[in-house]
């Protein structure tokens, strides 16, 4: 990695207007803060936010590599159910395979109980999030293994 | 009084409500959209909730994401501040549908002053002057024609569901009219999905002069002072000041009084502003902005009173807290809003903000959500701060500003602070020799 | 008025004159130590003179450091700030002497109210009320054992010479007189040059209250309000507020009127303060302060008097601009010294700023010369910002400070902040049961 | 890794605006924190100062290598003046030879005439102010050369 593709990928991020960022590749870590950027990531919050952050993955809804998984995102905001009913049996359990266009849960807004279809493949690991939490957009739901 | 509230929109005005609700005692939920993650709003509420991804249209223009944002955090009341939803009725009905308070004016009310005939028939039925024309949309070409003729012109022909500047043409004679009048009603439809037209005297140099004004659920109506936001840039106001300068006593006091008559004969309830256009010693109704507006500051500065408070107790059906008698105005107050864009051509300047030194000192305010290392989104409007200033006197008041403008620093974007500068040290605005298209016509001569 | 005036000061105080020195119309010229060439006041100056090496002594205190920095830059009038060479009647003399103004009292004023028994003695003169005591030097021990005896034990034995807190004993009977009076003047002698000492009444739990009062040359002598500054960790003010909470009507009326005939009795030319002990009922005359304060801002704030520019406007020689009637104290201003400085262990912290952001909105004025990146130096005192907010009354202003608090944030050095969003919240500031030993007393509870 | 591959590194770092960075690379692993100094030399300020800023160097009026040479600098704020009175001859011109503790000029300051001592030994290559004109802390006053 030499000083051209460095300053390439300085480049490239501060367009995307990045504030930090951490770059593998074959045994080459850069880690890098740019100016200015640790004012709001050091703001202490007035109180603890509701729910946990929704994580800074640019693909929303999308899986993104976590722990070497995948995971299942929110694609909206809203109350998040494991089955279409109290009574009714869990959409996904740990140890199930998932296909891509599954339902998994539910995520209810508006009073409308919109069904969550998983966009990869693989074998649920762990569920997130506990039946009837509040969901923030974006916010991890599943993650799952090699299907 | 109100438990939570939350709180759908970003920026400055998100911030302002937050300090207002922390001053009643009430708890807050800021709503984000993933590029607003480190935003001070989000920063200084009491709790979160992300709505969605950047794109204004999936997250703070996204009813069910904002909706679902109050029911999971449990508000019982939503503040819309201005813009994104804040004049949306179907919005207004679906937070109260969900049973909890829309903090602003009813949905009929929204709807009544979302249609400029409709409100212009609320405001001519409360007896407020209108511009000579149609006072409801014309038919055909022939009646246009008629009504055209008792009006004079030069005339606006405008489209009902038009707004900001567009679906409208001025119409000199009556042979502009014949050939206008099929095209505007054509463009108004694929435009607005709507053809209904209207027409409008034009005035040359208007003045835009606004009357504050509040009503409760008791049929209590005020106004709380006027302002004078004649200086505008393509129908954007980028300098507002209150009182209304060298308005004769009679005037002001017929536009005050006209401004709360229409609070008071449609039972409006909550804070709103009511526009006019003046010219000479005549005033004419424009229309009504039902929602807490931008240029607020200077009518707090100059009454004392905080409106944003006032807003929130009133949705929360609490009486008028004050009576016209106590609305007492003292000094001048002029805002200037920053926005980030090129001075002179005006186009976006979104961006990180590498250096950041906001003015202080006796009389000044900023109601701003930025700092340094702040990310000016290029997703949003370009509003950076707003700074205002109060002093004892108008000339004061622009002292003051010019001093403040020269102590603001704002590094890594550009702003629009170099060409206020040169505005207010303009003849024309220490004069009061200004009106609605001066900027417009001053940058020309540049 | 003056064409250009000489700051000879720093931080926010300096940065505060240059405001009211631009609204005025005056030219400014900053004088900087090495230290400071790239402070705020240096920045938004008109010019500005580097006058020495980072120590106050061969700088900021260096009498003809100034004077040449105002020589050869042309002014006409010089304006100390607080602290440095503000109450010294040698350089006031000088700057005199070299033809130019210095803002402030006359340096027969300065040398009057800086030595505690002539102060007495002008204010005895003037009819206020002073401690029991010797009301001037006691010449031995037996004249110090029969004064006691008339004003009653406990009493404070003071050096006629010291102050801050220094040279002062607590005897609490004529044993610990006898014991401590010889002791205590040849300390006095070795500390201060001056062996007098003074016997005075010591109050168990008084009230700081100050009265900001004005003067001019044509005999004018006003008062602007009264402040309560008992809020104190070891002498220092740290929560100052104005009005002073909880004084009956008569008390206050009768506080107020002592210091405007002080002011007017001595002929006193400019603004300054008039402080005073409060305790019951009955108050006293502490000392007068003859120059703006730190606090100046809670005044302007609830008055709607700019201090500065009046104190400019006096020193130049207009005549009062208000009559007495004309000051009207409206609302509630309460002023946080954001200091840098362990909040707990009162150690300085200076420093380099890495992350600042300021409150904002209604209400909320930041006097600072900081801001993100500026260096706190060590050299100097650790003041880093005033905060201070206005509200209709008290506790609301006191809701509005917590809000502004929590929103202030400072990084990369440790500040007060979080030790006054403690002391906000305690009972005994919100029912005023405080007086000026409560923080020490407080502090040694937790 | 050298020096000059270091120093390539940082360069590019600080003209990207990075405020911090982390470079592993070959089982080489280079931290760096810049000093957050950037924000003051950025403000732009209002308007000029009357004369040269002081220089920045630690030892006031002492020598600094300038331009390959030493200059005597103003120790007290002051009006600048060559010689003692109007009609005198000034104390030193360019090619004088100027011993330590030799009077160099006068610095006006409250009505005393301050005689300046020159604390180095060399050459006067330039006189760096006008006769009668106002001089602040610090400022360079005689370049010299060598002896």
């Amino acid at each position: 990695m030499d000083a051209k593709k460095i300053d390439e990928l300085l480049k490239l991020m501060q367009r995307r207007g990045v504030a930090e960022f951490t770059f593998e590749h074959e045994g080459t870590v850069l880690a890098v803060k740019f100016a200015g950027a640790s004012a709001p990531v050091t703001y202490a919050p007035v109180a603890a936010p509701v729910a946990a952050p929704a994580p800074a993955a640019a693909a929303p809804a999308a899986p993104a590599a976590r722990a070497g998984g995948v995971v299942i995102k929110a694609p909206i905001v809203g109350t998040f159910y494991r089955a279409a009913a109290p009574e009714a049996p869990v959409y996904v359990n740990v140890g199930d395979k998932v296909r891509k266009g599954q339902v998994v849960c539910i995520v209810e807004a508006m009073k409308l109980m919109n069904q969550i279809e998983s966009d990869v493949e693989g074998t649920v690991v762990e569920v997130l999030i506990e039946n009837g939490s509040p969901v923030q957009f974006g916010q991890e739901l599943f993650r799952l293994g090699p299907a | 009084m109100f438990r939570k509230v939350l709180i759908a929109n970003r920026g400055e005005i998100a911030l302002r409500v937050i300090r207002a609700c922390r001053e009643l005692g009430i708890r807050t939920v800021a709503v984000y959209s993933e590029a607003d993650k480190h935003s001070t709003h989000v920063q200084f509420a009491d709790e979160s909730v992300c709505i969605g991804p950047a794109q204004a249209t999936k997250s703070y223009l996204s009813l069910p994401a904002v909706i679902s944002a109050a029911d999971i955090t449990r508000a019982d009341a939503v503040h819309p501040g201005y813009g994104f939803l804040a004049e949306n009725a179907t919005f207004a009905e679906a937070v109260n549908a969900h049973g909890m308070t829309f903090i602003g004016p009813s949905p009929a009310h929204l709807r009544q002053f979302g249609d400029k005939l409709s409100a212009k028939a609320a405001a001519r039925a409360a007896g407020l002057p209108l511009l000579p024309g149609s006072h409801g949309a014309v038919e055909d070409l022939e009646e246009a024609v008629t009504v055209a003729r008792e009006a004079g012109y030069p005339l606006m022909l405008k489209a009902a569901a038009g707004g900001g500047g567009k679906g409208m043409r001025i119409v000199e004679d009556e042979e502009q009219l014949r050939k206008f009048f099929v095209i505007t009603a054509t463009e108004a439809k694929a435009a607005f999905g709507s053809g209904l037209v209207f027409l409008e005297r034009l005035l040359r140099a208007p003045r835009h002069v606004e009357v504050q004004v509040a009503g409760d659920r008791f049929g209590n109506a005020i106004h709380v002072g006027d302002r004078d936001c004649s200086m505008q840039r393509r129908h954007q106001k980028i300098i507002e000041e209150a009182p209304a300068p060298d308005l004769s006593d009679s005037l002001r006091a017929r536009i005050l009084a006209a401004a709360a008559r229409l609070v008071s004969s449609t039972g409006y309830v909550t804070v709103g502003t009511c526009e006019f256009l003046v010219e000479g010693d005549e005033f004419f109704f424009l229309e009504v902005n039902p929602r807490i507006q931008v240029e607020h500051p200077v009518s707090e500065m100059v009454t004392g009173i905080d409106l944003v408070q006032l807003q929130i107790r009133l949705a929360a059906g609490e009486r008028m807290p004050i009576t016209q008698d106590q609305v007492q105005v003292r000094g001048h107050a002029i805002e200037v809003r920053v926005n980030a864009e090129d001075p002179w051509k005006f186009t976006p300047s979104p961006g990180r903000i590498t250096g950041y030194h906001a003015p202080g000192g006796p009389g000044v305010r900023v109601d701003s959500a930025v700092h340094e290392g702040a990310m000016v989104q290029p997703y949003y409007d370009s509003l950076v701060a707003k700074l205002i200033v109060y002093a004892p006197d108008r000339e004061a008041a622009i002292r003051k500003l010019l001093g403040a403008l020269d102590e603001y620093v704002v590094e890594g974007i550009r702003t629009s602070i170099p060409l206020q500068k040169l505005l207010l040290a303009d003849p024309a605005f220490r004069e009061v020799r200004f009106h609605t298209r001066y900027i417009d016509e001053w940058l020309k001569t540049r």
